[in-house]
Formats: C-alpha cells, structure tokens, sequence
C-alpha cells in the first residue's frame, strides 16, 4: 500500500477531497501546516516595521490507498488543484506496511476505505 | 484637577475661555452639589474602566504568552493603587496645610478621615464630598503605573514591577503631583496642567522610560541593528482597550472640571473628543502615505496620542486648537514609535510614545494655544519648566528605585522564562485554551 | 430629538403619553440646568460605546482574516464622523434659519461656534448647553455609517469605503435628518422618530442595502441557488457588541429624551429595555421552534431589533406596547435574514435586517399604537410618508455616491484579495497570533 | 434598597453612620428629583452590564467547546429575568399592601402600572419614579440566575435551566427579596442587608449550589479523589468580566443608596472600591504564599469576593472595616475554593466560593462591623437569622424545582454531548474559528 | 524500524499513551487532524441555515519503534483506543531507514527511547 | 529519494530552516506538533490545584530529498538545532517512492526544489 501525502494551497482542498471521491476513495487525513519553498513569503507591517512571513499556510492531505490506486490518487489529485501558479505544491508517494482499520481490528487493503 | 479648598496655597485662577464655571459660588443649592458630586463618581467609574482598556490594550499588542502575566499585573495596580492612596497617597498629593517643605512634600497622615464637614458643602464649596474627592483621586492614581506596565513588559519579573507600582504610586506620583494639584510650588509659579498631560502622563512616561531602557529591548527585537516586529497577539482586544480608554477620558477630563458645571464639562467632553478623533485620522493616514497602508495599530495609538494631548489644557484650548492639537499628537505618535524603535528602546505597547511624549507635546500646547478666562494668552514659560521639574524628579526617583529593585531581586527574567513566556514563568499558567479553525465545508473557496 | 431651539420651524408638539415634561419650563434653575446638561453628556458617552459594540459585534460574526480591516473602518468612521460633524454636519443637520431651500435644506456655516448663549439656558431652555448637544448629535452620527460597514464587510475596498462614509456621514444622513429633526418639511407634517429609527436606522439600511447589492454576495456564500453559512469566528466578541448596544441604547433614546426629566427619561429605559428583551426571547424561540435548536447569533440579532423597533416611538408607546413591539421585531428580524439569504443579498452581520426592517416596523410602530400626551392616537400617515421619503431620498443618494465610488476607485477587492483576506491586502497585518488548543493531561476525558 | 414608600410596613431605620440621608427630606426640588431619578437610572445601566460581566467571566473560564451555550443563557436570563419581572416579579417582591401572608407573601397584581402618582415625587418621596425603581430592581433580579448559571455550566442542559431561571428569578428571588426589601418579617426583625449579600448573592448562591450538587462534576475533573483541573479557555475574557462587575457594582452598591444622596454614594463607592481592592491583594498573595506563583483566576475571584462581600454593609461600615471585609473576603475566597474541590462539588468558575460564602460573611459583618448612624452596633443575631431563613427557603425551593424539572426534562446533558461541547450538542453551533498562530519570520528566537 | 501511526478520536489520546507506556515506548508525537471517512460529519446551524462539518477533529499519534515492537505497539493501540463505533480510526505502519536523536547524535535503535 | 522528518524545539525553526537553505534545499514543511518524551512535561496551576501538561509545544519538519543528500540534511540539521538539552528531538529518514510538483507535474528528483 501506498501513502500519497499531498501539501496543497488550502482553497483547493475540497476541490481535492471531491476528486479522490471521484475515485472512490473516501477517507483521508488532513492536517494545516506552513509550507516554505519558492513561492514568495508575503511582507507584513506593524508599527512602522516591515517584515517578512517566509511560511505560507498550506494544507497537507494524507491518504493511503492500494498500490494499484497511488498513480490515479496522484494524477486525480495533481489535476484537482493544480492552478498552474507557483506554491500549488507537492506531492508524496512513500510504502505502507500495513493498514489497520481500529473499530474492527480489519488489516491490510481491506482496512483503508 | 486642582482642588479648591480654602487652605490651600494659593493659586493662579485660570479657567476655561468663554465661561465663568458654576463652582465658584459660594453656596450652592442641595441638588448642584449632589449633582456636582454625583459627576464626579461617574468620573471616578469612567476613570476606573480605563484600567480595564489598559489591560486589554496592552495584551492585545504583545505575545499571547504572557497574557495572564499582563492581566494580573493590571489587576494588581488598581487593587494596590487604591489601597496605597488611602493609607498615604491622598495625604501626600494634597497635604494641604501639614507642609514640611513649603511647596514640595506635605503629609497630612496616614489613612483616611472625612472628618465633620467632610460630606456637607463646606468641603469643596459644594463641588464634592471628601469620600468622592478621594476615589476620583485615587482612580488616577493607579493610570501612572499602568502606563508603565505597557513599556516593560513581557521582559520584567513579577515581584519586582510590583514593589516598584506599589512605592511609584504610593510615593513618587503623590509627591510630584502635589506641587501642581496639591497646591505646591509648581501651582505658584503658574505651571498649568488641567487633567495631567504631564502630571500623569508624562510622569508615567518617564519611569516606562527608565523601565524600558534598564530592562533592555526583548529577544529578537532588534536584530543587526533592524527591528523585527513581534506582532500584537489579539487586536481586537487592542481596540476594546482604546474605546474604553476614549470613554474613560470623558471622566478623565470632564471630571477633572471639578463639578458638573453645564458649560466646563460640555466643552472638555467636545476638545477631547475632537482631538482624540483627530489623532486618530491623523495617525491613520500618516502610516498610510509612508507604508502604503493604514496601520490599526498606529490609528489606535493615534487615538490615545490625541486624548494624551488635549489633557492639560482641554478646557483652557480652542475648539480648533483641539483638532490641530489632536492632528499633531498623531502624526508624533507615529514618528515615535519610529524614532524609539531607531534607538532600540522596545516599547511593545509604544507607551514612551502616547504618554511621554503626547504629554510633553500637550503640556506646551497650553502654552502655545491655550487662553485664560479673560482671553489672555497662556505663557509658555511655566509649562517649559513644568515639564522639566517632572522630568528631572522622575527620571532620578525611578531609577534610584528600579536600581535598589534590581540589586535586591532583580528586574529581568532568564530568558529561558521570556522564550517561554512569563504565564508559565511567573504564573505557571496560560491564558488561552482556543479551538484551531474549522475547516468546514462551507470554507471551500475561501 | 427635536431640538427645542426657539428659531426653528414650528415642530407638533408630541410628548410622552400620562406625564408632562419638565423640559417646557421656561427658566429652570441652576442645578437642574447643570443635571440636564449633564445628562445629555453622559449620554452621548453611552452612544459613543456602541461604536465598540458595532465594532465587536461586526468583528465576532465575520472571518478572523478580516478583523483588522472592520476594526480599521470602526475606528476611523467615528473619528471622521465627528471631525465632519464639526466642519459641517452639525450646521447641515440643524442649519436653523440659514434654510436654502425651506424646510428640505439649509447650512448655518461651517465650524462650530457656542456664540454668546450656547453656554447659558437660553440655548435650549436649560436642557443643555451647544457643546452637550452638538457631542451628542456627533456621536449620533457616526452610527449610520457603521451600520453600512456590517453589511458591505468582508469585500469592499477600504479607501473606497472610507470615502463613502465620509460624505455619508457629512452630508446624505445630516440632510437627511434635517428634514424632521432639523424642523423641516417631514416635522411639519406630523412625522414622529422619537431617537432614530428612520432617521439612524433605516437610513444606514438603505445604505447599506446598495452597497451589498451592487458589491455582490461574498465568494462561497450562495452556490447553485443554497446559502453556505459563512461561521463568525468569534461569538463573545458578538455578544459583548450586543450587550455594549443595549448599553449605549440606554443613551440613544434616553438621552433622546433632551433633558433628563425624571418622568420621560425613566419611561424611555423602561420601554426601551422590555423591548429588547422582547426581542432577544422572540428570536431565541423562533429558532428554536424553526430549527430545533436557538441560534445564539439570531438571540443576539433580535435583541438589537427590539432596539431599533421601539427607537421610533420608545416615549410614545405603551408598556405592552413595548413589549409587543420587541416580539415582533425579534421574528421579524428572523425571516429578515432567511428572507435576504433568499434573495442572495449577503449581509454578514445581518444589519439589514436589524437596521433597515425593524427601522421600517419600529417607524410604523409609532402609527400604530402610539398615543400623544393628550391620550390621542398617533396618525399613521405622516409615517409612512416619512418612511417613502427617507427611503427614496436615501437610495437614490447613495447609489449615486456609491456608483461614483465604484467608477473611480472601484468598489470590491480582488477575489484573491477576498481569499486572502483584507487584513492581508488591505493592511499587511493579522488580527490574531494565538496559541492552539492545549493537549493537556486534564483533558483525557473531554 | 429598601424602598421608603410610604405603604409599606415600618422599616428599622438603618443609615450610613456619620451623615444623615438627604433622602428623609418629605419634598424635594425638581432638580434634586431629577437628579436622584438620574443616578438610579443610570445604576440600572452600570447593573445591566454586569450580565455582560458575569457572562464574559464564565466564557473565560470554561472550556470553548462551551462557549455559545454560555452566551446564550447569559443572554437569555437578562431577557427573561426582565420581563418576568414586569409580568410578576416587581409586585411580588414590592407587594405593598397586597399581602396574602403578611411580611411573607404579598402579590400587588400582574403588570405594570405607575398610576397617577407613579411619575411624581409623591412616588418615593422625590428619590426616584416608578420606571427608576422598576427597572433598578429588574435588572437586579436576573443577577441571581446568573449565578446559578456559572456554577451548573459545562453541563447543564439548556431547556431546563431556563425553565430553572424562569420560576426562580419570578417567584423564588422575589418572594425571598420581599422579606426585607419588600418591607417583611426579616425587615421588622431587623435584618440588614444593604445591597444583597444575602438576598441576592446567597440566595444565587444557595441555588448553585443545589444545582452542581444534583447535576454532579464535569467529567474528568476528579478522578481518584483528586482534583484535575479544566483551565479556562480565555483568561482576557475572564478579566473583562472581573473589571465590568466591578463597575457594574458602583450601580449595585451606589444605587441601593436609593438617592443620588452626596455623603451616601459617595462613601458607598469608597467602601465598594476599598473592599475590591483589598480582596484582589488578599486572594493574589494568599495564592503567591500557598503556591509560590500568584493565580490570576484567584485574584480575579478575589476582588469579586472583596464586592459580594461588602454588599450588605456598604453603608454601615466603617472605611477600615470595609478594607478587612474585603482581605477576609479575598482570603476566604481561596480556601473555599479548594474545599469545595475537596467536597467534589464542581463549580467552573468559584460561583459557590464568591456568592454563596462570601455572601454569608458579608452579611455576617454587618452584625460584626456595622454601626447605625446614630453610632451604636448593629446586633449581630438578626443577620444569623435572615441567614438561616433564606438558607432554608432557597435549598427547599430550588431543590423541589430542580427535582421538578429533572423528573420531567432531565438535567445533565448525555455524555458524549458533554465530551463533544454543549455548543454542537444543544445550538450546533462552535463559538470561534480563529487562526492558528503564526510561525513568522519574527519569532524565531521566541 | 517502524513508524506506526494511529488516526483516533482525540478524547482517546491519553489512554493510547498509557498503553504505549505500559509496552516501554516512551517517546511519540502529536499532531491534531481533521479526518474524513466514513464516519458522518455532523450538522451545524448558523444563522437560519444549515450547513455540515465533514471533517471531524482527529488526533494523529506517530511512534517510531523497532522492528519488532511494531506489532506490540499496534495491537496495544487497538485495544486502547477502540470503542467500536464508526470513526475509531486507522493505524498505519511504514518502514523507517534511520533515526537520530538530536541532543547525542545517537542513531538507529538506540535513538529511540 | 527520502524524506527527512526532524521533531524540534519551536524556537529552532529558522535556525534549521537556515542550515537547510546553505544546503541548498528549498522547501520544506512544517506542523506544530505536541511531543511527549523524556522531557519531562511542566506543573501548571490553575485555581488551587496542580496538574501537569504532558505534552510539549515542539514543531514537525518535513523536508524530501535526494537520497544522496540526506545525509548531509540530517547532519545539518543536528547541527543546527541541538541545544545538549533533553527534549532537542528525534529526526526520522523514510524512503520516498516518488514526488510531485503540482504546478508543473514534474516527476521524482527535478520535483523536489
Ligand atoms: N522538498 C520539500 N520537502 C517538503 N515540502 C516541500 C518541499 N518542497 C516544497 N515543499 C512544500 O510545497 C510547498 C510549495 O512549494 P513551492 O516551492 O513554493 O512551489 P511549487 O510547488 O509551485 O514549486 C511549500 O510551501 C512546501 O510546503
Ligand atoms: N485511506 C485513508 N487514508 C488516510 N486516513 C484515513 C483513511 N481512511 C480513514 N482515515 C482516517 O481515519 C478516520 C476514521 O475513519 P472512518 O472511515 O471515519 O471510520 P473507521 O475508522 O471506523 O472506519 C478518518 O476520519 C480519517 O482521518
Ligand atoms: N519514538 C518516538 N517516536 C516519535 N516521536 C518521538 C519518539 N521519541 C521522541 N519523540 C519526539 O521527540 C521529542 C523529544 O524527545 P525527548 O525524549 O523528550 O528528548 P530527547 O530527544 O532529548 O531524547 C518528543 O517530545 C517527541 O515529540
């Protein structure tokens, strides 16, 4: 099994959750985190100083699927959010050993929907 | 906010152009002096929520780590400003005829006594009681060390800023203030402050001064010489803080009339709100053509800038004086902050600037603008050396004072403790237990 | 609020029903001038403090990411609401004789000036003095303003915004309110608004009614014909603008009053307290019935509509009237806001409903059940005449100014601009730097 | 706050010790009417804000989770506490000549009616109108549900604690309040309680304390026997609160005054402030001795207790008791707080602590401390016994109301609604959607 | 070396920490997530209309262990934290190649506890 | 490729942020996380009563590299953060099947900065 962890801009994300329903996966953890890369940090004033905020808030959304699922879980996402503007995000695949659905004790693929 | 009492020394009569007040009456009927003293305690209640918009304010613009720190602080100034100036302060600042140097310190005792005419009439010709002469004071009293607080904080040790509080307010405050209000030696030479733009304010502003510059700027402030901004935590309380501030002025100023005479309150309610809203324009669009965009925070301390202005002379200044003083207290404001950041003193509330120097600025103001009851110009003089006698005995006595503090206990937490924030430090709690926002799906596109 | 100015047009006496006001008595004495002054003023303290409960209540029911901005625009509507007032409000709203077009327009001059009377009795046969009544007519003015600033919130641009006020302020609601308070035509005819429900509140709602018109819903609000709730991120900050409304209220209409008459002005906080409370529990329970649950934010809303619906009539109405007043008011305001999220008109705050439909009801309120001091019925007519008038007047005015606006600035922000949020574009700050919510150790079984 | 109507049974005469009430004068001027009315007035709005006070103090120290179900019965109370009392409440607790039981229960009818006299001096001998009075005492009445209410929070469900509100705040509070300010028993046996230590803070308190016994702790807060604390969520709104009761209080206290009497209120206002203070310093320091660092939810309590504390004898203690009630008050507050931990009674905010024991000792003083004006002690055995009879008669009360609606309705929320939030479970709503704080670029040595 | 990460309900936290106490695992991160499965979001009010929360407030564990407690540390999880109704979560287990502990600079298994 | 997570005190974020950046590593991600460890947690009071919280403040680094510069990542990283003092934090290495760009939808090491 796979784990596709994607850092998205925060708007895009139920464009995102909608298209992994599309793909019949339906479930999916999402957590807020700041994102640095190369889209530019915003300059902020206060008190007659400026600054700069070098974090953007992003959204990271994890999601573990099927091996067999990963590839159409990465491109249904890359097209859900993609804007085409700097700072739209990454994407990461990694390997899952195993999955274990808690209320049921179910392991393996049959635990992930 | 002279008092006038018959043994008192006496003073230069100068009141408000255009009127004669009501309190110069002798004998006044039963309902004016329960309504002049009614007016009064309302003052002395508008007064005391000025304490609450200190509080908020000042949270409001530093870190939400030391949030309770900053609560409790001014939580405990009021309560110790309150009791101190019962057990000495009144009697320091309005000694009256127990003088032991002509002018400059009197002490009329320990605690407080109405004594038989007390609460008639013959107390303040009808203006006042003993008892609401004393709250109104005292309600004062405890602004001075608030305005200090915002200067130090997030940096200083609890126990230390209180003993300092406890013996400014007890002492330091008391004695300077009687040498203009208390009838001493500053009153004589014609020395005008109406509600304390340099009694109160500035004289605040000196110790936060010392504080600020002892304590030494917060970690990471200033870094390779550039200032790096560590942003208010929660502006909304910053804003409670300067609307209840404004509201609290109205008694500020217009109790310090001294009665409810119809003409002098109605003016100082009009000069303070004009100045204060001018201020406030002012401040806005000063950081609006310097940075592109109007800072709140500026606009805000432009409101205070304004109010801090008007105060010595609010009922002795034209209406467009007002306003011209309002404008300028905000575009001062502004440049302040600037020009403290420049030298590296941090002040996270800009304190040194609304009160020090908003209430040097408007102590001249009288001299500048301000006109007797029968049209004289006001001299410039008496506030110039006003300005500098307050100085001179602020700055000695608060750093005598922060010094013995610090060689005893100390002033400034580890900074392991700053890191952490002084809640945990010096209170072992936190002020905040607050939901993350919801993503919810109505947030979609936003 | 009709001044009792001896120059102006004639006015139909309407007073309060089963007491005669103290304020006919032509010379009055000292004290009870100097009580009545005082009072005007401390009203116009009481209406200055709704500026912080607009400005809280419009900050707790919108985005965090927008909160500096309404705060920003809260702050300068009430200092560039008595700035103008000053220059030329005051003198446009009650321009006297100096009437240009009789009874529609005049202008007595710009700047304030108390002349020779404006500080004795025979300014306003004791009631006041001209400071105390042009503080409180200032005060007053800012408020209409605000009243547009909840419903265009979250969009609009700030410049653009701040430019509409401030010629709303200036001149549309001064002109506005010279026509019945002022003594023009609408007071002529018999048209009563006691404190301004037409006059403040429906006039700030028709304003505000264009300006969320022409800016469109916010992004996300209505999709494919549904309304997507848009949370306020701070319920206390709205509740505490609430409680600081019915605060203040007891201002706006006591101190409507003119005078503090004991009679007339303890009337007036009665009624106006039985309908706010009227107002909150109807609203309460008409959520609760409709959804199964009360909707806070709906309590809250409704206790301001009881507000705005006796604030025509609050000295001319009964008792149960009053209260029957608030009721109504309170579901009234209900299917307001059901009825503009139908309509897809999105007003964050719920101003027009509060505002501009309880305004409208609370006007007709005064035709229905209220009766003159003589026991007569209040006619209905003059009413609705006065309703139509302000209405037509109002639209059309700042459809103008607004349609101006929007071709030389531009009127509503960048939809990135809206995603980000204005504090961002409009102010480069943030409103809020808090802590998440702890994990604690006690928190295991929560 | 006994009212001097002239129907009413005869009262004991207790007054301020030093100075004779200028309220005894048979008539009165206009002006002295007017400004007598004014303040009691204007003590109705400083009472009115205390709900805002209490509400914000039970935000502050509650979980988020529960916030909108706080604002909401916080709202709701003011609404019914109001209009329950024009329906029922006023003529029960003021019943005149309508009694049923005399000296124990009287009803003067349903609704309100000022008659012809009810808007002249004849009313109250010049001191206020009817409306004064009935809105004074109305705004009083809600208070005591608001007690209730912080001490049942977090868990309580929200029909039948409006339902509790309801009857309570009509029937219980009024029928307790006519014994001694309605000109009962507990008045002719001499039993003094000058602003309601008793009559309103116990009784609240008695009331609280059936409720958090029947409902049982909040999940999670004693396990083992030992006491794991829920911190509250939001310390500045806890603060707000402390600051807006204590000015709420000036109306409380000063009001209770029941004229604008000079030497009355304002040596009211001094004994209130004192006794605040003292109780801040008392609880911080006991807090800073017993713990090493100072608590500021226990100051905060403190000065609440320092105020409940002083209630019934404001007027008939001496300025230094006045600063001993309050430390004793303040050092009480503490320790009761922790035995009622002990005890697992749960109480969110110290409810219990401040208005139940501090009440008690409050009215308790009065036998101790009090003095007539014509300088003798108070006796201390009337205090014991009105103790003792409210005691009774509100434990009895709220415990057949409180079994009442658990038979019926239910009481306590399930426990998943507890775990989840009162705000999803009984409005569906969440109180705060604020931003996470910021990891800037300033904050890096943070 | 395993990262096991469990997806709970928060009000779960402390129980899971006693049982990854009780098996000798000292040391675990925690981050709050909002999930999205087959548990129901739930319906809230605001001003008269409605409107549902999808994502419901997760707490996410993150525990490196050896190889071999990787088992221990899941089936003690489940135990601890289940409840048997919907929305009891998932455990994860992916494999880590190295870890160092930053006050030593320790590495591999040492570097855990 | 790998991805490098560092648990770490909150006040080194810009620190490691710097030793990323001189290591010409361009993006990262970052979550405030809770960490319980052998840091011993602190003593809070609230109302006359103690507790003690658990869980402190720490903050969660994400940053995917090449495989080859991992290493150089962690030992920057160590560098930089380390205080010598308990509670300086744990960095995991997780192997990385494939990465993303969104924006362009570029694939494995080019995604990566
Ligand atoms: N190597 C990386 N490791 C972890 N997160 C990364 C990495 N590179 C980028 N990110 C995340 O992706 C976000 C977007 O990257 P950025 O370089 O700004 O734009 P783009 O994705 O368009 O190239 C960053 O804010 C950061 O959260
Ligand atoms: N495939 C998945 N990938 C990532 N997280 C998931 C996945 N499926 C479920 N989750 C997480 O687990 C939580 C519980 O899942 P849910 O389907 O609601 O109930 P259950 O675990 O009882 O089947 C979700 O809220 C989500 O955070
Ligand atoms: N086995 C682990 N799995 C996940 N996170 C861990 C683990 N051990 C420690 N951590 C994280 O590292 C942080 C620091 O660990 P700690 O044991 O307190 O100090 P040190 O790193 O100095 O040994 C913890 O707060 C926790 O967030």
């Amino acid at each position: 099994m796979k784990k596709v962890e994607a850092i998205i801009k925060p708007f895009k994300l139920d464009d995102a959750k909608e298209a992994l329903n599309e793909l019949g996966v339906h479930g999916l953890t999402v957590t807020e985190v700041k994102g640095f890369g190369r889209q530019k940090g915003h300059t902020e004033l206060y008190r007659g100083a400026e600054y700069v905020v070098d974090f953007l808030p992003k959204v990271k959304l994890e999601v573990v699927v099927a091996d067999d699922l990963a590839g159409k879980v990465v491109d249904g996402l890359v097209e859900a959010v993609r804007t085409g503007r700097i700072g739209d995000g990454k994407i990461f695949v990694s390997p899952v050993d195993d999955v274990v659905r808690i209320r049921t004790g179910e392991r393996g693929e049959e635990a992930i929907a | 906010m002279l008092r006038k009492l018959g043994w008192l020394l006496p003073a230069v009569a100068l009141t408000v152009p255009a009127f004669a007040g009501a309190e110069e009456a002798a004998g006044v009927s039963d309902a004016m002096f329960t309504v002049n003293n009614l007016w009064i305690l309302l003052a002395a209640a508008l007064v005391f929520i000025m304490h609450l918009g200190f509080a908020t304010l000042e949270c409001g613009l530093t870190q939400s780590k030391n949030t309770v720190n900053i609560l409790f602080k001014n939580t405990f100034i009021v309560c110790i400003g309150i009791l101190t100036y019962a057990f000495v302060g009144f009697n320091l600042m309005y000694p009256g005829d127990f003088q032991l140097i002509p002018g400059v310190l009197g002490f009329a005792g320990f605690g407080l006594d109405a004594g038989a005419e007390g609460v008639t009439q013959a107390y303040a010709d009808g203006a006042y009681t003993y008892w609401a002469d004393f709250i109104f004071q005292g309600m004062f009293a405890a602004t001075c060390c608030t305005i200090v607080s915002g200067a130090v904080a997030e940096r200083i040790k609890l126990g230390p800023f209180l003993v300092f509080c406890t013996f400014f307010v007890a002492i330091i405050y008391t004695i300077a203030g009687s040498w203009k209000w208390g009838g001493g030696w500053l009153d004589a030479l014609g020395f005008y402050d109406f509600a304390g733009s340099t009694l109160v304010h500035s004289v605040g502003g000196w110790a936060a001064l010392v504080g600020a510059w002892m304590l030494g700027p917060r970690i990471g402030k200033f870094k390779n010489g550039q200032t790096h901004p560590i942003p208010g935590s929660n502006l909304p309380l910053a804003a409670i803080g300067v609307f209840l501030l404004w509201l609290g002025w109205f008694g500020f100023n217009g109790g310090s009339v001294l009665s409810a005479d119809a003409a002098g309150v109605s003016y100082v309610f009009v000069t303070t709100s004009l100045a204060a809203a001018a201020g406030g324009v002012a401040a806005s669009l000063t950081s609006w053509v310097k940075f592109g965009k109007p800072d709140l925070s500026m606009a805000l301390n432009g409101i205070l800038a304004g109010l801090v202005g008007i105060t010595a002379g609010a009922d002795v200044i034209s209406i467009n004086a007002s306003m011209l003083v309002g404008l300028i207290a905000g575009v001062l404001v502004f440049f302040s902050v600037l020009f403290f950041d420049k030298i590296q003193i941090d002040d996270p509330v800009g304190a040194l600037s609304v009160h020090l120097v908003c209430g040097i600025f408007g102590t001249l103001a009288v001299g500048i603008w301000g006109t007797t009851a029968d049209g004289a110009d006001m001299p410039l003089m008496p506030q110039i050396i006003g300005i500098l006698a307050y100085a001179v005995f602020t700055l000695i006595c608060s750093f005598a004072l922060f010094s013995g503090i610090k060689a005893v206990m100390g002033l400034r937490v580890s900074a392991e403790e700053e890191t952490d924030g002084l809640d945990f430090g010096e209170h072992g709690m936190h002020a905040y237990d607050l939901p993350k926002v919801s993503m919810s799906g109505a947030g979609e596109d936003r």
